[in-house]
């Protein structure tokens, strides 16, 4: 059985037709195909797919694709304004903060519902923004640098 | 965070470079922010199909019998795959480079050997159509008693886990069941040092814990090829398994990689593209074969553990004057790249020191778990954990500051390693003065002072090499010298014995029917087989 | 066959529809039910779900906290008033586990899982069960005890605000900020004229469920929160406490810890 | 309750590349008719920044701005054959590879360069910014596009390159191991400092300083990527991972992401790194290869570390804090000074 779903992706109406139990990941990536959100474990435990709800950073593979109708969802793929990239997207860049790159979509977003909320972080509250959000390459630091480096002011060039 | 030491080292070094050496931008890096780097599962194909496992609950146990009737009609399910719808139904990875016997099944026929063996393959609309059908299969098992520790798994009477290696070792030149290591004469040394220190070491087994599971997507391409989309850090590798387990010309394959999400070893192992394949070719349709988180933590091949004896004999002076290695590798039930880590292993011993006397036994040991595989550091990371620990355990029986100690015994250019080749472009020293500076970890001079281009040569050996076999590097050949080696790499010079090509052992598997030996002409295989006696035809 | 998924507005109806259906399994922030789901686990058949207000219903008096079972951590992160359950509810997940994980869900998270349930038993919490046929009450403690024996549908919690400062809580995690719990230890240590009156204690992952710490209970009473005075109750920390083995740590560890950090939490150096 | 500083260091090298060789890899280096390169492989970027280094290398053997190059990895109808992506290979192989691929599309590239300028190739040379120019009179030069241009529709020359790197197999005596394992070896010094708990075995990593030497950093970024992520994982094989936490009895394995430990965002230390560049003889400009070493110096430095801080020896992976604690308990719990080593 397939219900009908609809919400807002990265400001724009989308809708599809979701097998009935599915998981909003799947969803997104095999009915509308926003490739930006990837799946690590469909467990609730990597943080890889992390999106954010109206405004709240959640976990796609856990949530139950129908609980999102009418609501607001934003991904990695919405990040960029047209030729624009986010700051944080200039950060990760500058701070060389990706290096397989897979994790890095989860990680961007659960840094902006961080910066959504409070533009000025402590480096304690940048390290639980990522703490649900695996990252087998770059041992977070150049993460967690890149995320104060926006909260700093933006993403200026290092020295 | 990162600073460079460039007056280290400047008089070998060309700095007029323009654009080595600059931090310029990944290549990749905006595709990985933006969300838009191609992996393997990012791309979309319709009526896609879904390949499941079915996997052993037992480490070791014989399959009475199997009833997938059920299955086979529940909804959504296209296609069953059992072990004889494999063509080739028996490989090694290495036997594309012609080293070891054909001894894993791709789904096991008779008898599984650890838990999580794949048994059957359900493809199907979707992920969960396959699981609910694979919940009605019915799987008859006797259970057959398993070992999972590598000593016991030597043991007289153990239970034999891999038909192929029935003695639960891996065969080493037809001959031997280890890989052996032997410079000058380690126990008339143990009986002059000063001090022996023995003990032992155990790595434990790692999961490669990539954020990106193993997986493919298999696609039915025009004239009867087929498109691999695939996380392989190997493309050939993968390409050459895939072909040879069915039966397929390489070059009826497509294989198309991309951004991996990480691999660390773990995604060598070509686990996931031979049955795609297969089941795209049965089903005439593109089906993906993607491990779950618990599959990859538990299924996928692991960094193996090794078990690891060490016994040295020092001087007080801080000289290391012997070194004897035992070590075990635990390959789990089949041989996957744990044979290739013992030979590396062994050519690591006795670690970056130079000791005249070194003995190694190093042992690939068959048990009933999950078949281990490359990982980052293979076959030197457990090694190093030990040595470094065995090092810092002599050093304060000696009394001597451990990293002195280190400094001390470091090989230099012009030494004599154990594997009889001579040391060339070492710098261990140096980058233990430097971090010591760094971490103000207190040095006498005359350790500030010492440098890897001075003061080594086959003497500190004490010609070792002549005591034992005939040296490959005649002492005279290569005196020290703080410049630069002219010569490329090491090589066996022709000092070297002549050795009498050992025997091949039989055969372990019929040659595929009609696969042509896939990557015989593609890796420089035949080199290999005069190593390691295992030519095929 | 697919999974069924059935709305109710109002949560009795849900509770009905769960009593009456074996293979349904109510959703709450979707981290247990989701995972399982996902895994097509088939003793799972039908998803029951509720859009009931009550749910997320959160009240805080000067005298009495009301959780509706739906009430997220995240609900409770960003609640002032529950200021002293915030450590509580930052120790579930990390930000996006926590904007999704609920108390109601939380009760029935099996161990080392459960760390809000283990503050809860310290707050001597009771449970609103919604039933096809109304609703009733009981004591958390009841609920745990029998909660791996069938479905019981939690409307919401309540529990008497702690005196100022006498709730404490620690989480023993290998990795850090975010892992599960080695083990958690939940206290509520009311004080009269400087002496322990009444204290409860729970411990999270030192059993099947949240279990009361009650030999140390009772070996805190009238005592002071000093080294001597809690010498007696860390000595019978880890009594009716049966930790398992897992893979985060062995029962061993559990236990030998265990009154270490009780330790610490009483004086207040955790 | 007691904390206890300790220090443990380690000293390792590593060979770059398959051992014992016979681990060929292949590169083609070609120009589009405006003087834009691509470099085809088969070789895998699995995030350790194959497509960035190899994409450097090319553009400083041909003398052109890195922008003019795009590396296209990981097909195997247009990229040729390459073993692979391990055994920290990479760099040293396919670096090889390229840099032989790219000097003969270079030549070609020179020679209709000199046919333009009406001079020898030999007086020829590249400014690194798109142009090549006559030595030592710069007002003769010509851009690599017109160049490009020139040959595909004046000279009807190609501008481009093929290449191979082989270590040639070696041999090994089964009787004394003796064998020519690897070329070039990177070394590595790391000083770690932990705080060890006697009270909970729990263990703290509060510093790291390291020396690695790995031949020539072709980009130090991407160098000091693999080096502190190296690390990391090196402090988790050390002190957290196993898919088997009771080995070698294979029960309560971990599942997922909660039950397989790894050192989280809130467990990471400070870690100065030095580079040193001693250049490998057979390396692309001296490089070797840092990717697999780096983790290496880390599991015995800080099982070194935890013996300097309590006393106690821990001989089996990982260290996990009960290991630690048993073992404090069996030498009578409490934590004796460390009997060798310097305290911090």
């Amino acid at each position: 059985m397939k219900t009908p779903i609809q919400f807002q992706l990265n400001g724009e109406e989308v809708a599809a037709f979701a097998e009935s139990g599915a998981n909003l990941l799947d969803v997104l990536r095999e009915s509308i195909g926003d490739l930006s959100v990837k799946g690590g474990c469909w467990q609730g435990t990597c943080g890889t797919c992390t999106v954010l709800i109206d405004g709240a950073p959640r976990l796609p593979c856990v949530t139950l694709a129908e609980t999102c109708v009418g609501k607001s969802i934003e991904t990695a793929a919405g990040l960029r304004r047209g030729p624009d990239l986010h700051p944080l997207q200039h950060a990760f860049m500058e701070r060389f903060a990706a290096q397989c790159g897979y994790c890095t979509p989860g990680i961007l977003m659960a840094a902006k519902a961080l910066l959504d909320r409070s533009p000025n972080p402590t480096r304690a509250e940048v390290v639980d923004a990522i703490c649900g959000n695996i990252c087998r390459c770059t041992g977070y630091e150049p993460i967690i640098q890149a995320i104060l480096d926006v909260a700093r002011g933006g993403d200026r060039r290092r020295a | 965070m990162l600073e460079f030491r460039k007056d280290i080292f400047a008089d070998e070094r060309d700095d007029n470079l323009i654009e080595i050496g600059q931090p310029t931008q990944r290549q990749d890096i905006l595709g990985h922010v933006t969300g838009t780097s191609p992996f393997y599962d990012d791309h979309r194909f319709a009526n896609l199909l879904h390949l499941k496992i079915l996997r052993s609950p037992h480490a070791h146990a014989r399959i009475r019998s199997i009833d997938d009737s059920a299955a086979a009609r529940a909804p959504g399910v296209k296609r069953i795959i059992r072990a004889a719808d494999v063509p080739v139904n028996l490989n090694t990875l290495l036997s594309l480079i012609q080293f070891g016997k054909d001894d894993e099944p791709s789904l096991a026929a008779d008898v599984v050997r650890y838990k999580g063996e794949p048994i059957l393959g359900i493809v199907a609309t979707s992920e969960r159509a396959a699981l609910e059908a694979m919940a009605l299969v019915r799987v008859s098992y006797d259970q057959l008693p398993a070992v999972f520790d590598v000593e016991e798994a030597l043991k007289p009477g153990a239970p034999s886990v891999n038909p192929t290696y029935p003695k639960n070792t891996f065969e080493y030149y037809g001959k031997y069941d280890h890989q052996k290591l032997r410079f000058g004469d380690v126990e008339s040394a143990f009986k002059q040092a000063d001090l022996v220190l023995e003990d032992r070491y155990q790595m434990s087994p790692i999961e490669h814990a990539p954020t990106e599971t193993n997986g493919s997507i298999a696609v039915p391409d025009t004239n009867g090829r087929f498109i691999v989309y695939t996380s392989t850090q190997a493309l050939f590798f993968s390409l050459d398994t895939a072909a040879k387990i069915n039966a397929m010309q390489s070059n009826q394959l497509h294989f198309i990689g991309g951004t991996v999400g990480g691999g660390f070893g773990g995604k060598v192992d070509t686990m996931t593209e031979p049955l795609a394949i297969l089941a795209a070719r049965l089903t005439g349709a593109p089906v993906r074969y993607r491990f779950s988180r618990h599959e990859e933590m538990q299924f996928g091949s692991p960094r193996g553990a090794e078990r690891i004896s060490i016994k040295d004999g020092v001087m007080k002076d801080g000289r290391i004057v012997a070194r004897q290695v035992r070590a075990y590798f635990d390959s789990g039930a089949y041989t996957r790249l744990s044979s290739y880590a013992v030979v590396k292993c062994v050519a690591h011993i006795p670690g970056p020191y130079t000791i005249p006397n070194v003995h190694a036994d190093v042992y690939c040991v068959f048990t009933n778990r999950t078949p281990a595989t490359a990982m980052r550091g293979f076959g030197v990371t457990a090694l190093d954990f030990a040595l470094e620990s065995h090092m810092d355990k002599d050093a304060v029986a000696l009394g001597i500051d451990p990293l002195e100690f280190r400094i001390l015994n470091a090989y230099r250019d012009g030494d004599m390693k154990a594997h009889r080749r001579e040391a060339k472009n070492c710098a261990l020293i140096e980058c233990a003065q430097v971090a010591a500076e760094k971490a103000n970890w207190p040095l006498r001079d005359e350790f500030r002072r010492l440098s890897s281009r001075q003061g080594g040569g086959p003497a500190r050996t004490g010609g070792a090499a002549d005591r034992a076999r005939a040296p490959a590097i005649a002492p005279a050949a290569a005196p020290p010298q703080p410049m630069p080696q002219r010569v490329a790499y090491e090589r066996p010079t022709p000092a070297a014995p002549a050795r009498t090509p050992p025997t091949p052992p039989p055969r372990s598997a019929p040659p595929p029917p009609t696969a042509p030996t896939p990557a015989g002409s593609t890796h420089g295989a035949p080199r290999f087989s005069s190593v390691f006696g295992t030519r095929r035809r | 066959m697919s999974i069924t998924v059935k709305t109710f507005a109002r949560l009795a109806d849900a509770a009905g529809a769960l009593s009456s259906d074996r293979g349904a399994r109510f959703l709450g922030g979707g981290t247990l039910i989701m995972r399982a789901v996902n895994e097509a686990d088939p003793t799972i058949e039908t998803i029951v779900r509720s859009t009931d207000p009550s749910l997320q219903h959160l009240s805080v008096s000067s005298g009495r906290i009301e959780l509706g079972a739906g009430v997220t951590m995240g609900a409770i992160l960003a609640e002032r008033e529950l200021g002293f359950l915030h450590p509580v509810a930052r120790a579930v997940g990390g930000p996006a586990v926590r904007e999704a994980a609920t108390v109601g869900g939380n009760l029935f998270a099996p161990s080392p899982y459960g760390d809000f349930a283990t503050a809860l038993l310290a707050l001597d919490a009771t449970v609103t069960l919604a039933g096809g046929f109304g609703q009733r009450e009981l004591l958390l403690e009841e609920l745990l005890s029998r909660r791996e024996r069938g479905a019981a549908l939690v409307a919401s919690v309540a529990f008497k605000r702690p005196a100022d400062d006498s709730f404490r809580f620690t989480k023993v995690t290998r990795v850090h900020p975010k892992g599960i719990a080695v083990l958690s230890i939940a206290a509520q240590l009311p004080l009269a004229s400087g002496r322990v009156t009444g204290a409860r204690i729970a411990y999270g992952a030192m059993g099947q469920t949240p279990v009361r710490a009650k030999a140390a209970e009772r070996a805190l009473e009238g005592r002071t929160l000093d080294a001597a005075g809690i010498a007696a109750a860390t000595a019978v920390a880890a009594d009716g406490t049966s930790p398992a083995d897992d893979a985060i740590a062995s029962a061993w560890w559990r236990r030998e810890i265990l009154p270490v950090y009780l330790r610490r939490l009483l004086l207040g150096t955790a | 309750m007691a904390k206890h500083r300790g220090r443990g260091v380690a000293t390792i090298n590593y060979p770059v590349g398959m051992n014992l060789g016979g681990d060929p890899s292949q590169a083609l280096v070609h120009s589009n008719p405006t003087g834009k390169f691509t470099v085809a492989l088969s070789s895998i970027d699995l995030g350790q920044g194959m497509k960035s280094v190899t994409r450097q290398i090319c553009a400083e053997t041909l003398g052109v701005p890195v922008e003019d190059v795009y590396v296209d990895t990981a097909d195997s109808d247009t990229g040729p054959h390459c073993m692979g992506s391990f055994a920290s290979r990479g760099t040293h192989r396919v670096g090889n590879a390229v840099i032989t691929a790219a000097r003969e599309a270079r030549a070609v590239m020179l020679e209709a360069a000199a046919e333009e300028l009406e001079v020898d190739p030999g007086d020829l040379e590249t400014d690194g910014k798109g142009s090549i120019r006559v030595k030592g009179a710069p007002h003769r030069s010509i851009s690599v596009r017109d160049v490009a241009i020139a040959a595909q529709f004046k000279q009807g020359k190609t501008i481009s390159g093929r290449g191979i790197f082989l270590v040639p197999l070696s041999d090994v005596d089964p009787e004394t191991g003796e064998m020519s394992p690897a070329t070039c070896y990177a070394h590595a010094c790391l000083i770690v400092e932990v705080e060890v708990d006697d009270e909970t075995g729990e263990i703290a990593v509060l510093k790291m300083t390291s020396a690695y030497e790995i031949g020539r950093a072709i980009n130090p970024k991407l160098v000091e990527q693999q080096l502190v992520g190296g690390s990391w994982m090196g402090m988790s094989h050390a002190l957290y991972e196993t898919p088997e936490p009771y080995y070698p009895n294979t029960r309560d394995g971990p599942r997922d992401f909660n039950e397989y430990l790894m050192p989280g965002p809130g467990d990471i230390c400070q870690h100065d790194i030095i580079v040193l560049e001693r250049p490998a003889p057979d390396g692309p400009f001296g490089a070797k290869g840092p990717g697999e070493m780096c983790a290496n110096p880390v599991l015995p430095a800080v099982a070194n570390a935890i013996f300097n801080a309590v006393g106690v020896r821990i001989n089996e992976l990982p260290i996990t804090p009960e290991k630690v604690l048993k073992a404090l308990k069996a030498r009578g719990g409490g934590a004796a000074g460390a009997s060798s080593g310097r305290a911090p």
